[in-house]
């Protein structure tokens, strides 16, 4: 996180970083508390919306930008990390956060996730995870059991799923964590973390869709907190994320990485300077 | 057809085309720069093309050189000198080197005979013993031997030779000596072949001159546009613009970031522009076609980028390292929905400068993706030019105030421009979007807003004034030829040709090509009976897109071909001259 | 207008629209189809239309429902019955339902009053307590009370009715007799409100007929072309051909398989074509310009592919789930370098099976990348057709015998089209390339490979026989209008109104869009004197296309709007007659 | 492997699956060495050209199909291993083997490496990897050191290099193995395993760039065979391979996932059949 060059002025409350808008979303969609837990988290920072940017792709829970005060960018489908990688190389005095879902970051996203956890550009990645493409009405994402019937994968895609949290990690992400959208005050505080540490921090969201995967309201009684704490070692954390069923809450792993630095010049040159090297 | 001064002499012309070929490491290229920076530091004009087979590294090569008294903006038809170091694969070139009884060609009777299509040519052929002169002088290299029988032959002043020579090996002290006695002998051989390749005199130098190259060119033009972001991802032929930026913009305080693929890049450069910082990319024909699902976002949501097209060999992978006026039609035609852009064409290597920076002007002014069409022949082409004029163009977004009342970003105005909040200003938060949304920027599925969205997004750039910019217009007369882009330069070489054959012809040189300035042009070609439209493609991109927003005047014919060989000025003049007789 | 049968009496109509709304949950889709599947059973012609808010479920919904006596391509351009569950944001259906002095509009005064714009319509109001009505009825719901409203308001047999809600409930043995009693009462209401809704009897049904959607069509004329490979990813509203395919795949030993996105899907079905299988994929706007590069590759390396591209509002994600016809740019002009394809376009419903079907035939004998143009409205609406005919479209690619003598993949033929060896074929060997190259298949970049090339890959196109297929072409008369796709539906309809104003014209409905039949046009439209071109886009795209490609004759005038509301019969049924008049 | 249809009927030789075709590398390129291995292993395999399908992406290392006499696929920058997808995917009866390069297979291709690895189509997946775009004349690549230098990055791009044998196996490749091209026979032998070897093999060969990264040439000096064998334990290779300097050669690890295998219904359905889930 950098800091917001502008001081606050006026303490800023969590209610002042909800928009008017109503969601779209289904009664009941585990979306609804992140919203609730982004506002808290940036109020928690002091964090000010004009110096906040929320950046993510398309789905249900890449709505998340147009539901907050703060400047808001909805792209296209899977480029989020992208544009807001751009975004924060452009302006690093804002505080870049990335809105996602498990089709959006994982399957069309996937190489920007790879790529953005080896550049470590200071950000914070959040994806909602709910197993399914909730917003093309239920087919199966990365993240989706192998055995998972749908219409167009009937009887299952057999593909075994993908994890999140260890290729994060293979990577390079310098902060990894999992939360659950039914706690949001714990989520708000992984927020929180992953916001202040320097480098591209990953939150995984656990986050029911109740429409195409009402199995998942039982996610509530499967969640605990991870038994192990916040280790700096990336082997350590991977063999545990390995192991794990995938409902152990936490932050799993925060490096040292220094964020990623663009070559930068002296920075003081004008541009007619740059003109000597192409005079006869 | 090679231009002679009038009064000046048989001898002593204003343009004069020279080619230097040899297989791998022989050195051809540096041969080619070292003789064109001597060129330009004598005061002459030049450029220089290189050609290369598809070997990586290691397979012949060409340097194509033309110099003139004047300014150049093509090569010539054919070539007054050929220097051979070898005859290796030179067949290959034939197409692209060509002589006739007028050219001399010098080669090495060691290395075998001249090829056939060469004997055929009834150039004079000149033997020298290249490799022979070379091995005579310790430590020198047959291309220095070369550079000299070259320079000789066109009449390049020595000093300014050994001054380049100089400069270049300056680190190498034992190089150094061995070079200048190849250069030596080569001015010697020279002599002795003789010939009628002299230049003119070169004019006085009024103005200062630069070497460069139109990729070096468009990206100083975004940097005096503006333009402090960059993202990329390598790809022949546009590469040079993001290495020519790398160290610019970090000198100027910028950033560029080498992306994962073109997504990535264009996606980069979107989020760096919505955080206010005008940003641009570059690429070709296979990168571009992966930019334009984020192009048409870049419409929808209303963000200036600039996007370099640097054309190539089309379809697909198609030729890399050839030039072709193959992206038209995506260009101006390849988003989904209803996507209005703007797409300009440079029409000089010195012309990338300006028209780069006028676009990064037209995105930021118009809040609207900009794609700049230059070519493989524009971009990798090195040639002397005056210091092009300081343009004014410089990026000017319109910004929204801090705490604006009741902030629309989409708001519905006149002009169809809004103004930008950008991160930062506080009380104008707001989401980007997409998805068509109302002027809050909104989702909205509406019929209304979608209708009012699509005719803001539309008007602002039906409406915006380009000024006498949009195109360059010359002569006069009722044959009218429109181009644009590298097609431009062999267009004005023929123009002159025809004029000398009392042919006058009209020039419409487009430099905008969408939005199509329906008026301007029907006002360019007004009594206009025949139109001529010159294109390097295959199947007519330009004159379909043309005929798709215009209605031509009169008789309409298309002269075009695709890559990788140029228009020539010959071709064009005979059949301008042809169709004034007709 | 509703069309009224001449002799059947005031009351019997041969087409009745019928709307019928509510808010989340209250399950009017449901209605909508059990009425659609009654009218079928019964001997109707008739379509359905879903039509819902931004909510991804449980905002409001409207089914919107015509029937018919004859077949149908269209909604018409208002509704004679809105049933309506309840108010709640019914004014954002006002564009798409419009009501007037004719309509019947039956609502509950329980839920509030009628919204501002159906009060004004001068519908008349038919107060009805629909959810007074099913609470009585112990475990019925609202929206089985306006199926029997509806089904009695047009004069649906009820036996018909029951039967659908048997089928549909069988396996809820408890909600079955709640629900028939519901329908019981809805019948009786419809008998108290009365009206003149009443379809005509059905006329004799000499075929056998379909219930399908345009996405489901499109699917089974893939696999009856022979595609057995298909990939995908998910995108509104193209998914539901992929879901259709997924177990019709299956079934007949075919392969389909969901990518990671739309780079892979496209390279995908590019490599199994390559194997020798017709393949297929299907999306939407911002898919297909994800595909653009990969399109080019099918163009080079002469691969067989289809898209279909189902239609949205654009640019950019723009309007996910409605109509429009604005990809007709990228799909004609989209690719960088010369990329010639083909482009179809589906006329209704039920010719998405057979112009998809068409397109794998083209592909394959082609060997060239097709691209089928349906869009949302064919895509999503589901309608009673007539069983298409079985149309002879085969692929029917032309491969290499085994062990070929000297055999060479892109060999230039007169026709353009060169054997292919199918991986597995013997002595065959080649490498694919999207390169340019020789007719072996070797990188090229040489002048003469890539003119020789490009030429034939676009002779292969232009050279063949396309049939009298090209295009749909009706009537006669010096007023001709030139449409494609969706649009074709209301056209006709326009047409049969002004030929009962006496005024005739001519359709000209292009299923082939690309490569342009310029003479088929030519003659199609000899003797026309005005051309309306109509197509459902904001800048005119068809028309752009158009003048590209032809020289229209006559005056020439654009009927155009975006979407998401569908062009009506009753705008272009005046315009024409205005235009006739003028 | 599937076994070919058609069974040889005259023995095939290394040399019959070599064209006649010149390859366009720069003198010393570690490419030419990868033709001679792959050469090597179709023929003691007892493949067949016609039967054998090598794909390919574009770069120096992608123009490998062209060089060989089997059918062969030079498709667009990144995607070949969906090429191959689509094509085992339709023609079990083919061998597919991929040639990528670590420009063409880690960076634009990322995404389709990662669901290739989940997917586990039964072909084998080569990538030649010089740490550098050879082909565009000298970028750095995601396996290229952060901290070398070139004209697209000056003084390095200061990104983590990408470590594609991890990810490989935390993404579920089912053989992951290391080879040099300056060992023709051992590169041979590993290919012949990765190609027998059921589902999704990942073959990594380290081919000096010597025109680009004349640096390289001293990787004959620094490679040597793995001091620890074959594991099926994906946890125990991603320990090891996490801990390695990168020139470890030998297979790493192999595991047992059955390949990929579509939907299949009982496929004895006519196209007319489907007809009646549309009858009235
Ligand atoms: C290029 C492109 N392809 C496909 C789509 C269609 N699409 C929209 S959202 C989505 C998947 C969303 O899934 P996820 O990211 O998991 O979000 P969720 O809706 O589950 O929150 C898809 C495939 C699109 N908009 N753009
Ligand atoms: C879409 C696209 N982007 C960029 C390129 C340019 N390009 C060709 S090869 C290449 C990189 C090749 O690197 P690598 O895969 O490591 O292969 P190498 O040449 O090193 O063997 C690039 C960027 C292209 N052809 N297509
Ligand atoms: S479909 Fe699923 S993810 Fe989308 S809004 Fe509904 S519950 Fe949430
Ligand atoms: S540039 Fe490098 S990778 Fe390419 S051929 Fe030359 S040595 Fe090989
Ligand atoms: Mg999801
Ligand atoms: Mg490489």
């Amino acid at each position: 996180m950098t800091t917001a060059t502008a001081r606050p002025t006026v303490p800023i409350s969590a209610r002042d970083f909800k928009s008017d808008y109503n969601p779209i979303w289904c009664p009941g969609c585990g979306d609804y508390s992140v919203v609730l837990s982004f506002t808290r988290a940036f109020a928690s920072l002091g964090l000010r919306p004009e110096n906040t940017a929320v950046v993510s792709g398309i789905g249900c829970s890449s709505r998340i930008p147009a539901y907050l005060t703060s400047y808001g960018f909805h792209g296209v489908h899977g480029r989020s990390l992208a544009a807001a990688a751009g975004l924060k190389l452009a302006r690093p005095d804002l505080t870049v956060v990335v809105a996602s879902g498990d089709g959006d970051g994982y399957s069309i996203g996937g190489n920007h996730f790879m790529h953005a956890c080896r550049r470590n550009v200071d950000m914070t990645y959040v994806v909602m995870d709910n197993h399914v493409y909730g917003m093309t009405k239920g087919q199966p994402s990365p993240t989706t059991e192998p055995d998972w019937n749908s219409k167009l994968s009937p009887g299952g895609t057999g593909v075994r799923t993908f994890h999140p949290l260890v290729i994060a990690l293979a990577a390079g992400a310098n902060f990894v964590a999992r939360a659950f959208s039914g706690d949001p005050s714990g989520t708000a505080n992984v927020l929180v973390e992953a916001i202040k540490t320097p480098g591209f921090s990953f939150v995984e969201i656990l986050s029911p869709c109740v429409t195409f995967r009402p199995e998942q309201r039982e996610w509530k009684n499967a969640v605990r907190p991870a038994p192990v704490g916040t280790t700096n070692d990336p082997a350590r954390a991977a063999r545990y994320i390995m192991t794990d069923d995938g409902f152990n809450l936490g932050i799993l792993y925060r490096g040292e990485r220094a964020p990623y630095q663009p070559p930068m010049g002296r920075g003081n040159k004008q541009p007619a300077d740059l003109e000597k090297g192409f005079a006869i | 057809m090679t231009d002679v001064k009038k009064g000046a002499g048989a001898a002593a012309r204003t343009s004069v085309s020279v080619a230097v070929t040899g297989s791998g490491g022989a050195g051809v290229m540096t041969a080619g720069n070292m003789l064109l920076a001597a060129a330009a530091k004598a005061g002459w004009y030049g450029l220089m093309v290189r050609s290369s087979g598809p070997q990586i590294r290691g397979g012949e090569a060409a340097a194509l050189c033309r110099f003139a008294t004047h300014p150049l903006d093509c090569l010539d038809d054919r070539f007054d000198v050929l220097v051979a170091v070898d005859w290796e694969n030179l067949h290959r070139f034939a197409d692209e080197i060509p002589l006739d009884s007028a050219s001399l060609l010098v080669g090495d009777p060691a290395q075998g005979n001249p090829p056939e299509v060469y004997v055929k040519s009834a150039a004079r052929y000149a033997q020298l013993g290249i490799k022979g002169i070379a091995k005579a002088i310790s430590g020198s290299w047959p291309n220095m031997v070369v550079l000299g029988v070259a320079a000789g032959l066109i009449g390049l002043p020595k000093d300014a030779v050994r001054a380049v020579v100089e400069k270049t090996l300056k680190k190498s002290r034992d190089g150094l000596a061995p070079s200048l006695a190849a250069v030596e002998a080569g001015y010697e051989a020279a002599s002795r072949i003789g010939g009628d390749a002299k230049l003119a005199p070169p004019g006085p130098r009024s103005e200062p001159r630069w070497l460069i190259s139109g990729n070096q060119a468009a990206g100083y033009g975004a940097v005096r546009g503006g333009v402090r972001f960059v993202a990329g991802y390598p790809i022949t032929p546009a590469t040079e613009v993001l290495e020519w930026l790398a160290p610019a913009l970090a000198d100027v305080g910028g950033v560029l970031v080498q992306a994962e693929d073109e997504l990535a890049s264009i996606n980069m450069i979107i989020g760096a522009s919505f955080g206010g910082v005008p940003s641009l990319t570059a690429t070709s024909g296979p990168g571009l076609s992966l930019m334009i699902e984020a192009l048409g976002l870049a419409v929808a949501a209303e963000v200036p980028i600039v996007v370099v097209d640097v054309m190539r060999g089309g379809p697909s992978t198609g030729i890399p390292a050839k030039s072709e006026q193959s992206d038209v039609s995506i260009a101006v035609n390849g988003l989904h929905g209803d996507a209005p852009r703007i797409v300009v064409a440079p029409n000089s290597v010195s012309d990338c400068l300006v028209t780069t920076q006028w676009a990064v002007h037209l995105a930021e002014t118009l809040q609207s993706p900009a794609i700049v069409l230059s070519d493989q022949f524009f971009g990798q082409t090195r040639a002397v030019v005056d210091r092009p004029p300081d343009a004014t163009y410089a990026g000017r977004r319109l910004t929204a105030a801090p705490n604006a009342d009741a902030y629309k970003r989409y708001a519905v105005t006149e002009s169809g421009i809004s103004p930008m909040a950008i991160p930062g200003n506080p009380g104008t938060a707001y989401t980007a979007d997409g998805l068509e949304h109302t002027d809050r920027g909104i989702p909205s599925s509406g019929a209304r807003d979608h209708t009012i969205q699509l005719a803001k997004r539309e008007r602002k750039l039906l409406g915006h004034e380009y000024g006498d910019f949009w195109a360059d217009i010359e002569g006069e007369g009722d044959i009218a030829v429109v181009t644009f882009g590298s097609c431009t330069g062999p267009v004005r070489e023929a123009r002159s040709r025809a004029a000398a054959d009392g042919v006058q012809t009209r020039l419409v040189s487009m430099r905008l090509l969408a939005p199509a300035q329906a008026d301007r042009l029907a006002k360019a070609l007004a009594g206009v009976k025949r139109v001529l439209v010159v294109e390097q493609n295959h199947s007519g991109q330009f004159l379909k897109y043309l005929r798709s927003e215009f209605q031509l005047p009169g008789e309409v014919k298309s002269f075009r071909r695709p890559g990788p060989l140029p228009i020539r000025a010959d071709e064009l003049h005979h059949q301008l001259v042809d169709w004034s007789r007709a």
